[in-house]
C-alpha cells in the first residue's frame, strides 16, 4: 500500500475524474452559454468592419481567436463593464475582500498570533470563501416588532452607498465610472448618506443595543464629516477644481500631501473616524454595548454590511491616494507592448495566430491603474494597522478631538493653501 | 395590604433624573460581580457593588477537611495565583504544628510564587487591555504568560490548579534542567515585558483614557485600607515582602515601585513595574538557591495543632493575603479565614466611582486588581 | 507634543512586531512536552518527583487495596471508590483496587502522595473526553495500561522571537 | 522573624498573669501601653513576635479602637474576623489592624477580639448578639463587618448599611459560618 495516500483506489480515482468532467460539461452547455447570449443580447454590440453585430454572430466571435480581440475592445469600452466590473463594483469588491482576509492574517501576526489558518488547506486562504458562504447559509433574524420594510432595506442601501461612492473613484486615466465635474461634492453627499442609514437601520431594530450604537455613530459621523470637508478645500483651493480626474492630473510633478501635510492627517485621522476604525470604533465598542448597531444583523445582511464596510475603507484609501497621493500619477515602469505580437502575431507550436486589434488597452492605463493600486494598499496599511495598536477613545474625547482639535488644524490647512495659492507656488499662476 | 418583602429587598423610589443601570454580573464590562450604579446622564451619582455571585463558602468547607486536604481545596478563590493563596495557609499551619521547614523548600516556594505572580498580573493586564478595547494588549499578556505557565507545569505538574504548596515545604523537588530553563524564559518574559511600554503605556489615547480617573489620595488609600498595587500607586510604600519578609524574602533585596498620583493609570504601571521586579527576583532566588537538600518535611498522619491562633500575611498579586488559623487541638482548622487584597481593595470602589463619567467606569473598575472569585471566597 | 510621539512610537512597535514569529501552539498537531512521563511519589522521603499530572496509571502488582488513596481523595473531590478486581494478588486479599472518576477528579495528585505501595503515580496523558459521563469512570484495568502520548514540542527562543517548535 | 524568640516561646494555654520574662520587648511596651492606659477592662490573651492579640469587653471597644488608632497609630483595619464559640455561647470578633505609616509597626498585627453574646434561634439583626461598630473609627471595616453581619449574624451598631453583601437576598436559613450549620453529607 502506497505511503503517499494509503487509501488510495485507481477505480475511485477514475471514477471521480470522469464525473467531475461531466459536471463541467452539463454546467457549461446548461448554464454558462446561456448566460452569455443573454448578456450579449443587452449589451449594444459594435459596427465590425461595416455590418452590425447580432448576438449569435458575436458569440461565435468570441470563441475564435483570432476574431474575439475587437469585439472584447469594444465590450471593455461599455458603461455596463465600468460600473460592473473595472473601476467600479467588481474591483472595489475584489480589493475589499483582499483587505478583509489581509487585515484579519495582519492584526493576527501583530499579535504574535496565526490567525485563519486551517480554512484552505495553506495559511487560511479560503477562510473568505467559508466566511461568506456562512453567512449565506445563515437565518436572518428579524426582531419581533422591528420595522421590518427598513430594517430589510438598510443592508442593501448601505453596501449601494458604498458602491456609489467607489463609482466616483478615478482608478486611470479615463477609466471612471462617473466621471462628473462636481465630482468632489458628489462625494461628501454620499458620505453624508452613510449616518443617514446608520440610524435608519439601528432605529429599525428597534432594540436598546443598537439604537445606543446607532446614535453614538451619528454622533462620531456627523461630527467628523465637517473637518473631513473642511480639510479637502485646501486641495480643491490649490486645483481650482471639483472634478476628480483633473486634481489627478494636476498632481503630475508634485503629490499634494507635500504642500498640505496638514490637510493630509486631518483627513486620514477623521476618515478612521467615519470608519468607525479601532480608535473610534465607539458604534460597535464591544465591552460596553455588544456590537453597537450590527447587533440586530444576522445572516447575510450581516455579511452585506461588512461589504459595504470594506467598500466604505476601499472607497475612502482610493479618495486619500486621488486628492493627496497623485491617484494613477507615477514613473512610467510599465512595459510597452511587444511590436513583433501585433506584426506577426503569436507562434503558438506549429501555426501562428493573426491578432488584429491588439494591444487590448493602452500602457498608460495598466501603468496607471498599477501605481493607484499600490498607493491604495499602501494606504489601506495605514488604515488597518491603528487597530492593532490603539484602544478606544472615549466619547467625549472623541467629540471634543472632532469639534475643536480638527477643525482647527483644517483651517490652518486652507490658510496654508491659500498662502501657497497668492505667493504663486502652485495653482493656476503657479511656478510648479 | 402592604406585601412582605422578602428580606434584604427594598422599593426603591424612582427619581425621573437617576437611571439605575445594573453593570450585572453578565455586563462585558464587569467581572463575576454586579456593580448597581446611578447615573444623572453621564456622571455615575452612586455605586453599589453587589459581589457574591460566585461565593463557594470556601471557609465553612475548610473547617471540614485537615490540613492536608485543604491544600487543593483553599487554592479555589484564585486558581492561577494558587502558590499565593497558599503561602500564608501553609506559613500559617506550619508555625502551628512547629514544622522547620528545609531552607531549599523556601527558595522553591519563593521562585514559584514569583512565577505565580506573572501568570497572575499579565491575566489581569490583558483583561484591563480588552477592557479598554486595546486587542493587542489583550493578545501579548495572554500569549507571554504561556511562558510562566509552562515553567509551573514544568515545576508543579498542572498549568493553573498548582497545589503545590504543602505545610512543611512543596510538593515535589525541581524537575531536571529547571534551572536554565527558568532562566532562559524568564530573561525572554522580561524582554516582552519591557516592549509593552511603548505600545500600552506611553500610548497617548490609553493614557489620556486612564490619567486622572478614579483619583486615590494617598490618606484615602490608607484610611480605606487598601493594599497591593493600589495601595503602591497612591504613594504608599508598603511591600510586604520588604516590610515583614516572610520565609527567604530577607536574603533577596527587593525594590518596590511606588508612584505617587493614585489614578487609574498608575494603578495600571504598578503591576507591570512588579512583574520587572519579580524577573530580578526569581534569577537571584535561582542564584542563591541551596543546591541539594530535601524541600518537605515528613509530616505525622494527622497533624493535630495545639489550641492557638495564628495570623500570617503574605504579598500576593493583589496585595496583603493573610490567612488567620484558629486550632482547637483536631485534624480539621476550627476555622479558617482568608483576608483577600480583592476583598479590601473592594471598598474604593463606591468611592472612586462616585463623581466619575461612565465611559471611565471600566478603566477604574479594573484599575482596582480586583477579582471577584477570590473577593466572594 | 507628547500625543504624536507616542503615536508614532506605538505604530513603530506595532510595525516591527510584525516581523517577530508567531507563538501560537498548533495544538492537534504539536503537543508540549513534559518532564519525565508523570508525577510519582517516593513514600520513604516523603518528597514527590516531578512531573505531569495527568491521567493515573496503577499497579495492580503493587496495589494492596489499603484504600489511603480513596480515604486522601474524601477530603477533595471523593473521586475514588474502591472496586472488586477479578484477578487475585497475594498482597491484595480483598482484591479491590481504586476506580476514579474523571468527573469528579481535580488532578491534585494527593491520592498519589497517599499511596504507600508505590503502586499508583500519574502519566503524561492528558485527553480523556468522553460523550458520556460513564465513560470517564475508569475501572482499574483501564488505568494499568500505560497511555503513549507524542508530545515532542518545545518552546524555542531565539532573537526573531519565541515559537513551538 | 529571628528564629531565637521563636524556638523557646511557648504558646500561653490560658491568660495567665505574670508574663513569661523573653517576650518580644517591643510588643511587650506596645501592650503595656495599652494595659496601663485601661486596666482591667483590657486583657493580653498573647503576644508573639510581630503579634498581639488584646481581649476587650464590647462596652468599652470603642474607645479602645480609637486609642489604638490615635497614640499607638495604627491607622488601618486588616479584615474583621467571626469565630464562633458555641461551648461558651459566644462569638469572638476579631479586627486585625495594621499600620502603614509607622516604619516601626510595620510588622505588627495588633488583633483587638471582642465576644458578643450567642443565642440559638438567631434572628440576625433583631437579637442580642450586638457589637458596637468601628466603621466610623477604621473605614476600611465596612464591607467586613457587613460579612461577618451575614456570616454569623452579629449586628454591628452604627453601621451606615448593616445589608447583606455575599449571600443571596433570599437566605433564610441559619448564618452559614456558625457551627450548628452543618455541611449536608458531612
Amino acid at each position: 500500500m502506497s505511503v503517499i495516500a494509503p487509501k488510495f483506489r485507481l477505480g475511485y480515482f477514475l471514477k471521480s475524474l470522469t464525473d467531475n468532467i461531466f459536471w463541467i460539461i452539463i454546467l457549461l452547455t446548461l448554464v454558462g452559454i446561456p448566460a452569455i447570449q443573454i448578456v450579449l443580447f443587452y449589451v449594444d454590440l459594435p459596427v465590425l468592419d461595416g455590418v452590425l453585430l447580432t448576438p449569435f454572430l458575436a458569440f461565435t466571435m468570441l470563441f475564435h481567436p483570432e476574431l474575439a480581440v475587437p469585439l472584447v475592445k469594444s465590450l471593455l469600452y461599455t458603461d455596463f463593464f465600468r460600473i460592473a466590473a473595472f473601476p467600479g463594483f467588481g474591483f472595489a469588491a475584489l480589493l475589499a475582500a483582499g483587505t478583509i482576509f489581509i487585515e484579519r492574517k495582519l492584526l493576527a501576526k501583530l499579535q504574535l498570533r496565526v490567525g485563519p489558518f486551517y480554512c484552505g488547506k495553506v495559511e487560511g486562504i479560503l477562510q473568505l470563501m467559508g466566511d461568506g458562504l456562512k453567512l449565506i447559509s445563515k437565518e436572518i433574524i428579524i426582531p419581533a416588532k422591528a420595522d421590518k420594510p427598513i430594517f430589510w432595506a438598510a443592508p442593501i442601501l448601505f453596501v449601494a452607498t458604498a458602491a456609489a461612492f467607489v463609482s466616483l473613484i478615478p482608478v486611470a486615466p479615463g477609466w471612471v465610472v462617473a466621471d462628473i465635474d462636481v465630482g468632489l461634492l458628489a462625494v461628501f453627499a454620499i458620505i453624508g448618506f452613510f449616518p443617514i442609514i446608520t440610524i435608519l437601520s439601528a432605529w429599525s431594530a428597534n432594540s436598546k443595543f443598537p439604537f445606543i450604537g446607532g446614535i453614538r455613530a451619528l454622533h462620531q459621523m456627523v461630527s467628523f464629516e465637517i473637518p473631513l470637508i473642511l480639510s479637502l478645500l485646501g486641495v480643491v483651493i490649490l486645483t481650482g477644481t471639483l472634478n476628480l480626474s483633473e486634481i489627478v492630473e494636476s498632481q503630475t510633478h508634485y503629490w499634494f500631501i507635500a504642500f498640505l501635510p496638514i490637510g493630509a492627517i486631518v483627513f486620514f485621522i477623521s476618515m478612521l473616524a467615519e470608519l468607525e476604525r479601532i480608535p473610534f470604533d465607539l458604534p460597535e465598542a464591544e465591552s460596553e454595548i455588544v456590537a453597537g448597531w450590527l447587533t440586530e444583523f444576522s445572516g447575510m445582511m450581516y455579511g452585506l454590511v461588512q461589504l459595504g464596510s470594506y467598500l466604505k475603507l476601499y472607497a475612502f484609501a482610493a479618495l486619500f491616494v486621488v486628492l493627496f497621493l497623485g491617484g494613477w500619477q507615477g514613473p512610467m515602469v510599465w512595459p510597452p507592448f511587444p511590436e513583433e505580437i501585433i506584426t506577426e502575431g503569436i507562434e503558438a507550436g506549429p501555426i501562428t495566430i493573426q491578432v488584429p486589434g491588439l494591444p487590448v488597452t493602452t500602457q498608460e492605463m495598466l501603468n496607471g491603474t498599477m501605481w493607484f493600486t499600490l498607493k491604495t494598499i499602501a494606504v489601506i496599511f495605514f488604515i488597518l494597522i491603528p487597530r492593532g495598536v490603539f484602544p478606544r477613545i472615549r466619547i467625549d474625547m472623541l467629540l471634543s478631538i472632532g469639534w475643536n482639535k480638527l477643525i482647527a488644524l483644517a483651517f490652518v490647512n486652507i490658510f496654508i493653501a491659500l498662502g501657497l495659492l497668492y505667493a504663486g507656488v502652485l495653482g493656476p499662476g503657479g511656478i510648479l | 395590604m402592604t406585601t412582605q418583602l422578602p428580606p434584604g429587598i427594598q422599593l426603591e423610589k424612582v427619581d425621573e433624573r437617576i437611571m439605575t443601570l445594573n453593570v450585572g454580573p453578565q455586563h462585558p464590562g464587569s467581572g463575576h460581580m454586579r456593580l448597581i450604579i446611578r447615573v444623572d446622564g453621564d456622571r455615575i451619582v452612586s455605586c453599589d457593588p453587589d459581589p457574591g455571585y460566585v461565593h463557594r463558602g470556601e471557609e465553612k468547607m475548610a473547617e471540614y477537611r485537615n490540613y492536608i486536604t485543604n491544600i487543593p481545596h483553599l487554592e479555589r478563590p484564585v486558581i492561577h495565583d494558587s502558590c499565593n493563596i497558599l503561602y500564608p495557609y501553609c506559613l500559617g499551619v506550619e508555625e502551628l504544628l512547629g514544622l522547620q521547614v528545609p531552607e531549599r523548600a523556601k527558595y522553591v516556594r519563593v521562585i514559584a510564587s514569583e512565577l505565580n505572580r506573572f501568570t497572575y498580573t499579565l491575566y489581569w493586564l490583558a483583561i484591563y487591555g480588552i477592557f479598554l478595547g486595546h486587542s493587542t494588549m489583550f493578545m501579548w499578556p495572554a500569549g507571554d504568560r504561556e511562558f510562566a505557565i509552562d515553567l509551573l507545569e514544568k515545576l508543579t505538574g498542572a498549568r493553573v490548579t498548582h497545589a503545590y504548596f504543602v505545610p512543611g515545604g512543596v510538593r515535589n523537588d525541581l524537575p531536571a534542567n529547571f534551572e536554565d530553563v527558568c532562566l532562559r524564559q524568564v530573561n525572554y518574559l522580561e524582554k516582552r515585558l519591557k516592549t509593552y511600554g511603548d505600545i500600552f503605556y506611553d500610548n497617548p489615547i490609553l493614557i489620556s483614557r486612564t490619567e486622572k480617573t478614579g483619583v486615590l489620595s494617598r490618606q484615602d488609600a490608607i484610611r480605606l485600607g487598601t493594599t497591593g498595587t493600589v495601595l503602591r500607586a497612591s504613594g504608599v510604600d508598603y511591600d510586604l515582602r520588604v516590610k515583614e519578609p516572610y520565609d527567604v524574602y530577607d536574603e533577596l533585596d527587593v525594590h518596590t515601585n511606588v508612584l505617587k498620583n493614585g489614578d487609574s493609570y498608575d494603578r495600571s504601571k504598578t503591576p507591570w513595574l512588579d512583574m520587572l521586579e519579580s524577573c530580578n527576583i526569581i534569577r537571584q532566588a535561582l542564584e542563591k538557591m541551596p543546591k541539594s537538600g530535601s524541600v518537605r518535611v515528613k509530616l505525622k498522619p494527622n497533624p493535630k495543632g495545639g489550641n492557638d491562633e495564628v495570623y500570617k500575611r503574605v504579598e500576593s498579586g493583589r496585595g496583603a493575603l493573610g490567612a488567620y488559623i484558629v486550632s482547637r487541638s483536631k485534624p480539621e482548622p476550627y476555622r479558617v479565614k482568608l483576608s483577600v487584597g480583592s476583598f479590601r481593595n473592594l471598598i474604593c470602589m463606591p468611592h472612586l466611582l462616585k463623581g466619575e463619567k461612565l465611559g471611565n467606569m471600566p478603566a477604574v473598575y479594573w484599575s482596582l486588581n480586583y477579582w471577584p472569585v477570590e473577593a466572594d471566597r | 507634543m507628547g500625543t504624536a510621539t507616542g503615536i508614532i512610537r506605538a505604530l513603530n512597535s506595532g510595525i516591527k512586531h510584525i516581523a517577530v514569529k508567531r507563538f501560537t501552539l498548533r495544538y492537534p498537531e504539536q503537543k508540549l512536552k513534559f518532564v519525565g512521563d508523570g508525577y510519582q511519589f517516593d513514600p520513604t522521603s516523603g518528597v514527590g518527583i516531578a512531573g505531569y499530572k495527568g491521567r493515573h496509571m496503577l499497579f495492580h502488582d503493587h496495589c494492596t487495596g489499603c484504600q489511603l488513596c480513596s480515604i486522601a481523595c474524601e477530603g477533595v473531590a471523593e473521586a475514588i471508590a474502591m472496586v472488586k478486581v477479578p484477578e487475585t494478588w497475594k498482597q491484595n486479599k480483598k482484591s479491590i483496587m481504586p476506580q476514579i472518576d474523571y468527573g469528579k477528579c481535580v488532578f491534585c495528585g494527593l491520592c498519589v502522595d497517599a499511596c504507600p505501595f508505590y503502586a499508583l503515580y500519574m502519566t503524561n496523558d492528558y485527553e480523556l473526553s468522553s460523550f458520556s459521563k460513564e465513560a470517564l469512570i475508569y475501572t482499574p484495568s483501564q488505568l494499568q495500561v500505560k497511555p503513549q502520548v507524542n508530545q515532542d514540542v518545545d518552546i524555542i527562543i531565539d532573537d526573531r522571537g519565541a515559537t513551538h517548535g | 522573624m529571628s528564629d531565637s524568640e521563636n524556638s523557646e516561646q511557648e504558646i500561653q494555654a490560658q491568660p495567665v498573669e505574670e508574663k513569661q520574662p523573653d517576650l518580644p520587648k517591643f510588643e511587650k511596651d506596645q501592650s503595656d501601653k495599652i494595659t496601663t492606659k485601661f486596666g482591667s477592662k483590657t486583657e493580653i490573651a498573647f503576644v508573639k513576635p510581630n503579634r498581639i492579640k488584646i481581649n476587650v469587653k464590647k462596652e468599652d471597644i470603642l474607645d479602645v479602637a480609637t486609642f489604638i488608632r490615635d497614640e499607638l497609630n495604627y491607622d488601618h483595619a486588616e479584615s474583621v474576623t467571626g469565630v464562633d464559640f458555641p461551648a461558651d455561647k459566644e462569638i469572638e470578633v476579631v479586627y486585625h489592624l495594621g499600620s502603614y505609616t509607622d516604619p516601626q509597626l510595620d510588622k505588627q498585627v495588633l488583633s483587638l477580639a471582642t465576644r458578643a453574646t450567642r443565642e440559638d434561634d438567631p434572628n440576625p439583626g433583631k437579637d442580642s448578639t450586638r457589637l458596637p461598630s468601628l466603621r466610623d473609627i477604621f473605614y476600611s471595616v465596612e464591607f467586613h463587618e457587613r460579612e461577618c453581619f451575614e456570616m454569623l449574624g452579629v449586628f454591628f451598631d452604627g453601621h451606615p448599611d448593616n445589608r447583606r453583601l455575599l449571600l443571596p437576598e433570599d437566605w433564610a436559613d441559619l448564618p452559614p459560618l456558625r457551627k450548628d450549620f452543618a455541611i449536608k453529607g458531612r
